[in-house]
């Protein structure tokens, strides 16, 4: 019960990664990303320090590399897109082991493939090193609009009551000797599904009565205070800036080539 | 009407009827003095859920009104309402929501400010009063469910409201928990409303007593002569227990 | 459609950061309007079930995984200016938990999947909406509303393509994969939009923005046993769609209808591009026969002739062909009914 | 053992621990014969509910065993236990999931092969035995506490099992709706085994009472006599309720 899929996003753990403010470890992957955007596609190297960092980043908070590779399928349409695209690109051509590719789509390819990864492995190392409920109240700290970081809030929730309401039907109906089996099952699957949308909102709905009714008025009280030190976000920022760092190295170094 | 304060809730021809067309209210009028402690009783589907949910705005008035020791429960006074009334939900999951108990029982008295070690001694008096001290540190959606409806009454208690609504606090209760419930209610110095199916419990409690029934009020009077009329109970669907007999009179302050 | 970081250039992406940016300001400030203190619950679980609704993922030929997109949805059920709001969550939450989508895009994920769908969506559900009225109509429309908005968030996407791609390929490769299996998502996206949008409005049409202002009266009972009736003394708000928000729609629309044209235009005015894309199509094409068979239009190519980039378009004009004849088919109904 | 049929139930050793580690069971050992009414007693978090959902293989036997009617409890002969055996689960929420009561009641002895004019009878069937006929078109969720809690116990008799497994089922209802199904459970021919924390409810219906208490079964014997043991009862949070006095033998078949 309660156990949302989302909730197996988080790795539990002490490290100082888990330790980190979560405004601090928002701001910092945000601003790598951008770095890691902005270094231009030449600069093969660049982007290997940048994979460099992240996998310290990892290291330091114990997350194994098997849970990253697992995770990164997100990134699996795209990848094939970037193979794709030498094979379909327009302009000069060259041979690499007897096919026919485009130069500026092996440019291309490569470019998405590693801005694409490097953006992938940033966030799934935030999301496995900081609760979905405290990076929201990061966000909340960052100035997110309120509005938004509660219907965040809020969503998360409705995550866990849905999958919760979910697993209360599925439970009901096999204990009334139901199995899902071939497809004449489906009509019963989508009527209740259609019951589902409804209940998990009302639900939902008094248990957002409820809060009202202990005085919630949109924001989350502020039980275990977390603002960042002065050293926390130095911490959380040696990140972006060491990748800045790389970046304005690399660049030095394409000015003198 | 001059003191209206001494009233804590005023109900006057509260009619409701559900989104999908289903009314539930008819025209239900009452008043409970300040201090009293007041059974709510009735068939099921009478409409008592219903008519409790409005008592704190939770659902508001299709019609006529509801007030709050004297604050009429409108948008605007919603929030001072809610401090005021302390709603014990039927259903113990629609009352939980954050992730441990501690949080949960927390939730409430730190929307009002209380922050620190005495939010702290707070949680942990109302949850010792439901005898749950215990599982403060579980998830109340893994708890059994008369340990989440203990919560549930901890969750409310920790507010320390002025006027307590309980909607059938004492089901899936085991008795010992039953009799300490009754026992944290007498102790109180506060308005009890509490919804019940379960006389006995609604004597020993209670004073006085309100036969809700196809959504409008049926008999308001002692609660000791409402169960002695053995017809009145029966046109409603209710009826003593098995092996009860009504004690003698003043046993309980 | 989650468009990771790099896929586009540095001026599309920041471009569409500040549209999404004014989107959501203004969005942030309709809302209020829109659900008062249910706000926030009921986007939530709108934003949780698009969520779910986006889980199914198929991967879609042109490089980009198809999934429903759940715009249309969120406008009928919470409003236009929640809807977007809803999507934006949604995308964020994916973004930053999932790692679905990049942060650097979330500019333009926000712009194609929240703020097109959901004005495209809410624009055709009021158009059909106003023609067909009751609950049928209801449904009908949300059908047609979800139908539209998907293969317009795809032109949409392939225009930004145009103008900021980092991959050289030709545009109306992009626009005639993007468009012709949108088509198809669209039909799925309006069904399950109007399966849901029904459900709901049966059980809880309070709960359906799109479709307020059904009260039942009340009756009272005194203790003598008289009856009376009486209305519901709050009288519900009809739907806001004045001013402002009307005009906000009419440009969405007209803005979107442009950039289809012009997307088409450059699509069907380049055959050149479009032989050299069809000759290395073999693993293209095989990508796509898992999801879509045989159907003509799916291999976008030269299948019974047509070319590409005309696939793209004659989805288009399917789609709207098909949503002119089920609306005046639910008018006609309608007025039958009454 | 000679003849295993003649137990409708058998558990063996039972333990379970829940995923997040709290184990509820520690050792169940009970055995119920074919057509026996026993009531399941014991306080807030026993392990009442966790001992029931082993019944019919919602949970499966982290050690030990039970069978049903001689049939193991396994993976391959769960659709014929959920069969046999039919649960009313605590907290009808958990139970009715279809979007009309009509269909609701119908999906078991649908899923069993009944159709047409005899579904049809045995879904109005059930419902009337409950009192909630008139609300078979309504949608589940729609409906009271209480109502709900009928309707749950309306799709469990439709599939007229033959071992019944009731978690509280008395919970929440009106007076008169308790007595009727008492009447009804006393009406079948089949096994019942009840959790319940009304002591007078278990002693009018039940001839066997097992006490479960932290996970173990601490008392089994006539209902009568282990409710006349005080010390036992104090021991293990139960107690007879204000007012109750237990009335003279044979007075119920
Ligand atoms: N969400 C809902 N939508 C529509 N009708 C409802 C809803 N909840 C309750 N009702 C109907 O309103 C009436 C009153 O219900 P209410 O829950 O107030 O009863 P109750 O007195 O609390 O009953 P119980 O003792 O069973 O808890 C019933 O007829 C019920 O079916
Ligand atoms: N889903 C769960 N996850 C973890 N622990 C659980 C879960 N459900 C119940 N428990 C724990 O298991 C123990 C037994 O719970 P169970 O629900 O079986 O009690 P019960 O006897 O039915 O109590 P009640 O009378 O309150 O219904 C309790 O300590 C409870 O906290
Ligand atoms: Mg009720
Ligand atoms: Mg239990």
């Amino acid at each position: 019960m309660g156990a949302g899929h989302h909730h197996q996003l988080y790795l539990a753990g002490d490290s100082v990664v888990h330790r980190l403010p979560p405004q601090c470890k928002l701001l910092a992957v945000a601003a790598f990303a951008i770095v890691v955007v902005a270094t231009p596609r030449e600069r093969f190297w660049a982007f290997g320090l940048y994979a460099v960092l992240l996998a310290g980043v990892a290291v330091a908070a114990r997350v194994p590399l098997t849970y990253v590779l697992r995770r990164m399928v997100v990134e699996l349409p795209f990848v094939l897109f970037a193979f794709l695209i030498p094979v379909i690109g327009l302009g000069e051509r060259t041979t690499v082991l007897g096919v026919s590719l485009s130069v500026a789509g092996l440019w291309a390819g490569w470019n998405i493939l590693a801005k694409a990864t490097l953006g992938v492995v940033a966030s799934i190392l935030l999301a496995a090193t900081t609760e979905p409920r405290v990076i929201l109240i990061g966000a909340q700290r960052l100035r997110l609009p309120s509005l938004l970081v509660q219907i965040a809030m809020f969503m998360l929730r409705y995550m866990d009551v849905i999958m919760d309401e979910m697993r209360r039907m599925r439970v009901a109906r096999e204990s009334r000797g139901f199995e899902a089996r071939n497809f004449r099952h489906i009509p019963v699957i989508a009527r209740s599904a259609g019951a589902l949308f409804i209940r998990s909102y009302e639900r939902g709905e008094r248990v957002h009565l409820a809060m009202l009714s202990r005085g919630y008025s949109g924001r989350m009280p502020m039980m275990d205070e977390i603002s960042g030190s002065v050293g926390q976000w130095a911490t959380a920022l040696a990140l972006p800036g060491m990748a800045l760092a790389v970046l304005g190295l690399s660049a030095v170094q394409g000015l003198s080539l | 009407m001059n003191s209206p304060a001494v009233n804590s809730l005023e109900v006057n021809r509260l009619a409701y009827a559900y989104p999908d067309g289903t009314q539930a209210l008819f025209g239900v009028d009452l008043t409970i003095r300040r201090g009293e402690r007041v059974a709510l009783l009735g068939p099921n589907g009478a409409g008592k859920t219903t008519l409790v949910m409005h008592l704190n705005g939770i659902l508001t008035a299709g019609h006529g009104s509801v007030s709050v020791a004297g604050t009429p429960v409108r948008k605007d006074t919603l929030k001072e309402i809610r401090q005021r009334v302390g709603l014990v939900f039927q259903d113990p999951d629609d009352q939980l929501f954050m992730p441990t108990v501690r949080d949960d029982v927390a939730f409430g008295p730190a929307n009002s400010g209380v922050s620190g070690a005495e939010l702290e001694r707070t949680v942990k008096g109302a949850l010792e009063r439901v005898g749950m001290l215990e599982v403060i540190d579980r998830p109340p959606h893994h708890l059994s469910f008369g340990q989440r409806r203990r919560v549930a009454v901890a969750t409310v208690l920790a507010m320390e409201p002025e006027i307590l609504v309980l909607d059938e606090p004492s089901s899936n209760l085991d008795p010992a928990a039953r009799r300490e419930l009754a026992e944290v209610l007498r102790s109180l110095d506060v308005t009890v409303l509490m919804v019940t199916h379960d006389l006995p419990y609604a004597l020993e409690l209670c004073e006085r007593s309100l036969i809700l029934s196809d959504g409008v009020i049926v008999a308001d009077g002692s609660t000791r002569e409402l169960l002695a009329d053995t017809e009145l109970l029966a046109r409603h669907r209710l009826e003593l227990p098995y092996g009860f007999a009504i004690p003698a009179p003043a046993e309980h302050g | 459609m989650h468009v990771p970081d790099g896929f586009f250039d540095a001026a599309v992406s920041v471009s569409a950061g500040a549209v999404a940016a004014a989107g959501l300001a203004v969005c942030l400030r309709g809302a209020r309007r829109e659900l008062d203190d249910r706000t926030a619950p009921m986007a939530g679980l709108v934003a949780a079930f698009i969520f779910a609704v986006q889980m199914l993922n198929f991967p879609v030929a042109a490089g980009t995984s198809g999934h429903l997109l759940g715009g249309a949805l969120a406008a009928i059920l919470v409003g236009p200016y929640t809807g977007v709001l809803c999507m934006a969550v949604v995308l964020l939450v994916q973004c930053v938990f999932f790692a679905d989508g990049g942060l650097t895009a979330l500019g333009i994920n926000i712009t194609i999947m929240g703020i097109v769908t959901v004005l495209v969506g809410w624009g055709v559900f009021r158009l059909v909406a106003r023609l067909a009225k009751g609950k049928g109509g209801v449904t009908v429309a949300a059908f047609l509303a979800a139908l539209v908005s998907v293969p317009s968030a795809a032109l949409v996407f392939s225009a930004l393509f145009w103008v900021g791609g980092t991959a050289p390929i030709e545009v109306s490769a992009v626009a005639a994969a993007m468009g012709g299996v949108h088509v198809l998502i669209g039909i799925g996206e309006g069904v399950i939009t109007a399966l849901t949008v029904g459900a709901v409005l049966a059980v809880r049409p309070d709960l359906v923005y799109g479709a307020r202002g059904l009260t039942t009266p009340l009756v009272l009972r005194g203790a003598e046993d008289a009856t009376v009736t009486v209305g519901a003394e709050e009288p519900v708000e009809p739907v806001a769609a004045r001013g402002p928000l009307r005009a906000f729609l009419l440009g969405g629309l007209g803005l979107t209808l442009v950039l289809a044209g012009i997307v088409s235009f450059f699509a069907s005015s380049s055959p050149d591009g479009l032989e050299a894309v069809a000759e290395n199509h073999g693993f293209l094409d095989q990508a796509t026969h898992h999801v879509f068979g045989s159907w003509a239009l799916a291999d976008y190519g030269d299948v019974g002739g047509i070319p590409v980039g005309v696939a793209g378009i004659i989805g288009v004009g399917l789609v709207l062909l098909i949503a002119g004849g089920v609306a005046y088919a639910a008018r006609g109904r309608e007025r039958v009914r009454t």
